[in-house]
């Protein structure tokens, strides 16, 4: 469980302050996958370092199963981290030591283990980030997608509780990005593992996490389950976001829909609804005829869901969104 | 029996190692330790770790012994290295203009032996009370007005076409291939009293060794070496 | 052989290996005391992680003073010291305590500057792992310089070889001292010319010796 | 024009050769958005990086608008690369300046603007990429998001006739993802700007490029206008890559429709044939229900597109599905 | 004053006078040479930018010979080009040329290591926007560097303030002269002290000025 308590960070520039995190409330309960998203420059990266005191906070408490963080000395302050794994947004790798050596560094560090099994685990690790034939290159010789699973594999060396991922899959084709959320799920599952995990991609939040959090500004305007806030976003900000991710620019629409006849409205499915034939039966029953104006079919973590724009023609289009509603889809009505 | 002595690499050195065999046919193995510095020989010696040294002349070792509070003693006098005056410009002292510009060495002891040298070819007149380490500071009258500028000596022969005048150790002028006998204006004799002495600590007189030395030093042999090797830079002073 | 009438090829060899056992010694023990030196400076430095002002200001101020005296008063001032560290003042073995008091605080300095080139994102990686200071100090800060520091040394080596030229003075001869005896003082153009072709070699494959490690560690 | 006649380039790692580049041939028109993606250390920035020979081939040669890149002297070259912009997957801001003379230093360099020119210059593309706010502190200070806009302020700063971009949206949000998109597209409309462009992120392929190359490798494994590729994939890495965007990975998929009854097809539509009304006059004049599985409805550049996996049941599946193509629809069966 | 009883405070004054007109004088002339030294030997170096191999070693090469040679006889043999460039070979004009030619390759190394430094992503940076290699070097590279280099002259200054204790062998003077010749040679432990806390000044302000500098351009 990690914990905010009107923690706020503010950074000396010149003269000015200015406010990265504005005070800010905030739990993330264990074994969680936690989303942080938000515009760039919103206080994402501030918050996610703030959690292992890279940044020392302005003000506010931060506790981590209870034990006050802002508050530890130098060596509890060392043991504390030494059970979080960190995926930065610039890698930070070593240049001066190999592939292999930078996953083993943070084993190496903790002392615990023997030479024998630190190769092992490292060998483990580099083989399911991919990365087993490039073992004994130096940072350099990567490209950017490789240095970023480096930071993965490291971030893992020490099987922490809680993991804490800057952008830890921007610099990744799709079919790796999906790789590496498998193993993140999979750690989360196994081993309970706490992940807060900053994203520009929605479908990454989609796919792995529980919770999310909407920054704006230095705030957290908008948080709930995953599925709650995409589907039914309230923030203004989140709304644009979860719109823009999902192309929906409501203005760009009114455009596209102009020389499309009919009602339009937005139906989002949830759960075994999805699945449900209902659109045939209902172009049957009430003899709208529709078209798919836009819309995705998909999954949030497990959980099946829709969401499309449809325009209705003829029919008794009344009839039909009350059919929907029944089966509980969410209508509503872009264009009456 | 063994013996060491602290040297300067020339002359003293030189000597030294010339009676090494002699001394050696006699039991004594000398061990001959080279420095290029004035005052370590001294502290060495006066601290015991060097049985004798044997660089300096009896106006250094006084001044030594008194600014140092050491007693160190001289047990004999070997030679002179006398001093000059030369110049490249000018062919007589009296040639020299106002305001000329001399150099003179900027050690402590080859300094005020060169203002000396100065006051007594009487160009300058020194304060009574400046001793053998009279700086230009102490320079009561100086008609000329001549314009000192100190040198490290052995600097001075190469900077000689720069001055009025210079005054250099004959060692060095020597080796820059100046002739003591035939270029100087002015020149030290051997009557100065810049006898290069062997020193050791006031308990250390009476060794064998040492005297062994001595003995050895104050030969004809050495007296024909340094007439031969030296040409007349470093005059025999027994 | 003609045209060195006046060099005494033996004399030549001792001095070398006077010269050498100087070198040798004085930068084992500058930089065993220099790179900690130099680290505690880094690390209390302004800005820096371990930022503390007394200290650093204290650290500074010593490693100053050593570096205000001119290297011929460091010799003499160091006598005591040296007596008691290596039981004499004299030769190889006197000239190294204060060649080691002159150039520690000089490569000190140096190693300061590689270290603040370190970027910081890996010390705060490092961080981030739970390290502690003296393994951030040991497993990043000093790989990730290295080819700074090794830079540093052959810098610091190759001032050692002309500082050692100085310690004539306390009678410990080498190549710089023959040069200076007897191509200064003596004006035998021939002695100097060899001792400085000897020194110059020396210099040369310190610094080629620098150079390909330096290649050779630098990564980025 | 960019051309590629067997380029290829090879690392030495240790003594070991490697190949990032096989010879490879590559056609990009004037005045194109050209899409790479690949796989991460497919190769993609060593091709990008050919182009202004911040890397030299190790074989073969490379003709922008006629003219033999690999062969110019050193002063061509720098002419050539001042009609070039380059953003760079790391950014690469200088951290000694600022935010402003870090957009500045390409027009400084050109050497033919006034100071005040420059001025004027600088504050437009800066308010451009929304970090007006920002002009005065270095890049330290940034965010990773602000830092790679001030990459894209400056690569933009001469006006190139070129931009090559190495994930350059890979740090930002979705909207400002768009905003920059549309800078990008709006550029490339105006001044005819050929801009080759590497991402994973599928989206912005779909968004803005004309063309897309699929790298896998080392190698060019397709290569086409991007509706082609995207929607029907011939290379197993593209349609890997393809599904994987679309989170259609076909084992996971089987084992989904497990539960679900019926035939399952997948259907794309494309053109005006996306908004027809025909999902609905199909299942009233077949009679079969159906169930949308999965899918999206959206635009590549401007022209809409839909992929759909829809179950069948009941009714005249096979005239509903002769219906279908009939009006222009590819329809692939994936369980009969 | 009564402890100070040797210590005539016009020579001090005059002394003060030449050390820092040594140290400006040849600073300034290190700093204009070395610099573009040690960006030359930078770019022509193994693995860089514009490696020449002949060239680097070379320059190298001239560079070692000027650091091998001790600095007593770097002043001699260099009379004849002294008298050349300033007309005398004596003074502090005198001793400002081997000043120059003794710092100047250790600078030069300094800067080298330095630029070694900056971030490979930026040169490449500034060459994709076709800057020619002298804007390379001026709008980035030294920037860049910034930091580094002015630690280098820093540590350049301060090695500055203890070559001029030797500058005496010409007659230049100056405090380091003083402590020897007075302090020394001649046991006015007074001079010694006083001349020693004046340098030991100096070192400390010349420090704390190229500390300041360094942290306000530390952008990193
Ligand atoms: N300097 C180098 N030395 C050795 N190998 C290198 C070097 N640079 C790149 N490579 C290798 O070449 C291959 C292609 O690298 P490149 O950077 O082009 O990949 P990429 O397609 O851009 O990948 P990413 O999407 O991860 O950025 C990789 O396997 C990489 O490890
Ligand atoms: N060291 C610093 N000095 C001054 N301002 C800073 C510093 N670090 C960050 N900021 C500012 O604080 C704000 C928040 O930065 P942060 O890195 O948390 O953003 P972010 O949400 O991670 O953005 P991105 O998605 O672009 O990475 C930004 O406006 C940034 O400019
Ligand atoms: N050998 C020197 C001379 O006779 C003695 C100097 S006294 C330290 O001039
Ligand atoms: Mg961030
Ligand atoms: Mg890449």
């Amino acid at each position: 469980m990690i914990e905010f308590e009107r923690v706020h960070k503010t950074y000396k520039v010149g003269g000015r302050e200015i406010t990265a995190l504005e005070p800010c409330d905030l739990q993330i309960p264990q074994g969680q996958i936690f989303g942080l998203i938000g515009h760039s420059g919103a206080g994402k990266s501030t918050l996610l370092r703030l959690i292992n005191r890279l940044e020392e906070p302005s003000g506010g408490r931060i506790l981590v199963d209870g034990i006050d963080v802002t508050a530890l000395p130098a060596k509890g302050l060392r043991q504390f981290r030494q059970k979080l794994g960190m995926i930065f947004q610039h890698f930070n790798l070593l240049s001066s030591k190999t592939v292999a050596d930078n996953v083993a560094m943070p084993l190496k560090l903790a002392g615990e283990h023997t030479a024998a099994e630190i190769r092992t685990r490292v060998a483990m690790l580099l083989a399911r980030v991919g990365l087993s034939d490039h073992a004994d290159k130096y940072p350099a010789q990567l490209s950017g997608g490789q240095k970023q699973r480096v930071g993965i594999a490291r971030a893992l060396a020490t099987s922490p509780k809680i993991l804490l991922c800057d952008e830890a899959t921007s610099a990744l084709d799709p079919q790796t990005t999906a790789q590496v959320l498998q193993l993140l799920n999979e750690l989360n599952r196994e081993l309970n593992l706490t992940i807060v995990l900053i994203t520009h991609e929605m479908d990454v939040i989609r796919r792995v996490c529980d919770q999310v959090a909407v920054m704006d500004a230095g705030q957290i305007v908008e948080q709930g389950p995953v599925a709650e806030v995409f589907l039914h976003p309230k923030h203004p900000t989140t709304r644009r976001f979860v719109f823009e991710a999902e192309q929906l620019d409501e203005n760009e629409m009114a455009n596209d829909f102009a020389q499309v006849q009919g009602r339009i409205v937005r139906l989002t499915f949830q759960g075994q609804a999805t699945y449900a034939p209902l659109l045939g039966q209902i172009a049957r029953q009430s003899g709208v005829d529709y078209s798919i104006l836009g819309g995705r079919i998909d999954h949030i973590r497990d959980v099946p869901y829709g969401q499309l724009t449809l325009s209705l023609v003829g029919g008794d289009a009344d009839a039909a969104l009350a059919q929907l509603k029944a089966a509980d889809v969410t209508v509503e009505v872009l264009r009456a | 029996d063994s013996l060491s002595v602290a040297a300067t690499a020339v002359p003293h050195a030189e000597i030294l190692e010339f009676v090494k065999p002699e001394l050696a046919n006699q039991g004594v193995t000398l061990d001959v330790k080279v420095f290029t510095d004035y005052v370590q020989p001294n502290v060495q010696v006066s601290e015991k770790r060097i049985d004798a040294n044997f660089f300096q002349h009896q106006p250094y070792l006084d001044n030594f012994n008194t600014t140092r509070g050491t007693s160190l003693v001289t047990v004999a006098g070997i030679h002179v290295e006398p001093f000059g005056a030369y110049s490249s410009k000018h062919t007589s002292l009296d040639a020299l203009p106002e305001r000329a510009q001399v150099a003179i060495p900027n050690d402590a002891t080859n300094g005020g032996r060169a203002l000396l040298l100065l006051q007594s070819a009487g160009l300058i007149t020194l304060k009574p009370e400046a001793g053998i380490t009279a700086t230009p500071r102490d320079i009561a009258e100086n008609p000329l007005q001549l314009r000192i500028r100190e040198i490290e000596a052995a600097t001075l022969p190469r900077v000689l076409n720069q001055v009025d005048l210079a005054l250099i150790n004959t060692n060095y002028a020597l080796e820059a291939g100046l002739s003591p006998r035939d270029d100087a204006l002015v020149i030290e004799g051997s009557e100065s009293p810049y006898v290069n002495i062997l020193v050791t600590h006031a308990d250390e007189t009476e060794n064998p060794a040492l005297n062994a030395l001595i003995d050895v030093l104050k030969t004809d042999a050495v007296r024909d070496f340094i007439l031969e090797k030296y040409e007349g830079a470093v005059v025999p002073a027994f | 052989m003609n045209y060195f009438t006046n060099v005494d090829w033996y004399d030549i060899w001792m001095a070398t290996l006077d010269t050498l056992l100087m070198l040798g010694g004085s930068l084992f023990f500058t930089v065993l005391l220099g790179l900690p030196l130099g680290v505690l400076l880094f690390m209390t430095g302004p800005k820096q992680m371990f930022e503390r002002k007394g200290l650093y200001a204290l650290l500074s101020f010593c490693v100053n003073v050593l570096r205000s005296l001119p290297f011929i008063i460091l010799l003499i001032v160091m006598i005591p010291l040296t007596l008691l560290i290596t039981g004499t003042s004299l030769g190889v073995a006197g000239a190294i305590p204060p060649l080691v008091a002159g150039a520690t605080p000089f490569f000190a300095r140096l190693v300061e500057t590689a270290l603040r080139e370190v970027d910081r994102g890996i010390i705060e990686a490092t961080q981030a792992m739970g390290a502690s200071t003296r393994q951030i100090i040991v497993s990043a800060l000093l790989p990730e310089a290295r080819p700074g520091i090794i830079a540093a040394i052959t810098v610091t080596a190759i001032t050692l070889v002309s500082y050692t030229a100085m310690a004539g003075v306390v009678g410990a001869g080498g190549l710089g001292d023959l040069a200076i005896r007897y191509g200064y003082q003596r004006f035998q153009t021939d002695v100097m010319l060899v001792t400085v072709v000897l020194l110059l070699i020396l210099v040369q494959i310190l610094q080629s010796l620098g150079d390909r490690l330096v290649v050779h560690y630098s990564r980025k």
